[in-house]
């Protein structure tokens, strides 16, 4: 079970944990990215997420495969939020459930660590006086 | 075929261009202005030689982080050709997550 | 923030990541436990959860106590579910949100792994001809 | 104090047993057939003397993978000393999660 998701509306941990629960889950791992009020001290107004979206969801996909090739992790949500969001939203989720639970950690990290990494979505965060596409100047 | 006849075929690639759609996102979009538009580019291109030509005519691409370029939605290393019927993407740093 | 429950109500993983939530977070990390369907081949029909609460809860704080020591984890909610749970239903939740979701991983795995070991929760399982209580025997 | 008093005391504190109040929890349980029960301790006893004569009791126990004393709510070395007013727990193996 792969379930991959770029949606418009808020996101859902409950039904994350839902898509992957399994009979036989040793235990699911969750992981919750939100929205910061704050970047270096700078308080941030929202956000706007945009994505190169078949590209974004074939290379969450790809993640996906690695993590179920990897851990064994075939039970595998990774939802992600596109267009404004306020503060404290959630950005994305990453929901993984596996036999053993130290599988579902590890491949809940590399899928974190990869999104951010590869995935082509991008974030912009919206000042008071500004705006700034999140990590695009060295 | 004889060496003059090769020759003709290489001249002949060299001044064949092709019209090139690129897409573009995030800062991408801010330094062409725009979502969309149109490069050309010499026939065989690669994705280095499109980047080194992107930086050339914006060189606000050079300041960025990083930039990549998908091809036919998968990131394409610099040498990688180009065809007049691909879907190229500029992709500067993600920031997603 | 540190939010210690035992609760014979279902749990929520929503409720625990909004417990956790803070302006500053890098990101949350959430374990769920749920109730298996079988052990060893074998059909379970629900389970039951018994606890020496005072116990209980004080075992779990210092899980957290050393969770926000350690890994600066000072955003942690653990909610253990008590008495009788039907297949598929939480037993567990640990959620843990720090500036750096490195952290949050590391401290969420400590706590699962610790609350295994040390609080004094006790799991029977009801078999269709017989129940065990798990992990009494070697 | 002479050889004789000390000797008296130490009588005196072998012989004083104290009535302990005992939880019991998951399989203990069922080994010791009840939540709680009372069992006559000497007086001083430590975890160690009470977990051996939990053991001569009901031999059960040593059939356990483990099982662990708590005492006022915290698990208790060996040598930790037993007083009457304390809340003494069997701990079985914990299962949780």
């Amino acid at each position: 079970m792969i379930d991959i998701q770029l949606k418009d509306v808020p996101l859902s941990t409950e039904e994350c944990n839902q898509l992957v629960a399994f009979a036989g889950a040793g235990g699911t791992v969750v992981f919750v990215g939100t929205v910061r009020d704050q970047t270096k001290g700078k308080k941030v107004v929202r956000l706007e997420f945009e994505a190169y979206k078949p590209m974004a969801i074939s290379e969450m996909r790809k993640i996906a495969e690695v993590a179920k090739e990897k851990w064994s992790a075939d039970k595998i949500a990774i939802h992600h939020r596109v267009g404004v969001l306020d503060i404290g939203e959630i950005a994305v989720i990453i929901a993984v459930a596996t036999p053993h639970r130290k599988a579902a950690f590890e491949a809940c990290e590399y899928a974190i660590d990869t999104l951010k990494e590869t995935v082509p979505i991008w974030k912009k965060e919206i000042f008071e006086d500004g705006e700034v596409w999140v990590a695009a100047h060295p | 075929m004889n060496a003059f006849g090769k020759y003709l075929i290489i001249a002949n690639y060299y001044f064949y261009e092709m019209d090139i759609e690129i897409l573009a996102f995030g800062i991408a979009k801010d330094i062409v202005n725009g979502s969309s538009f149109t490069m050309q580019l010499p026939a065989e291109s690669t994705v280095g030689s499109l980047k080194a030509q992107l930086c050339a005519t914006y060189p606000d691409f050079e300041r960025l982080a990083s930039f990549a370029i998908a091809v036919n939605e998968a990131y394409r290393q610099d040498d990688y050709t180009i065809s007049d019927k691909d879907e190229v993407v500029i992709i500067p740093p993600v920031s997603g997550g």
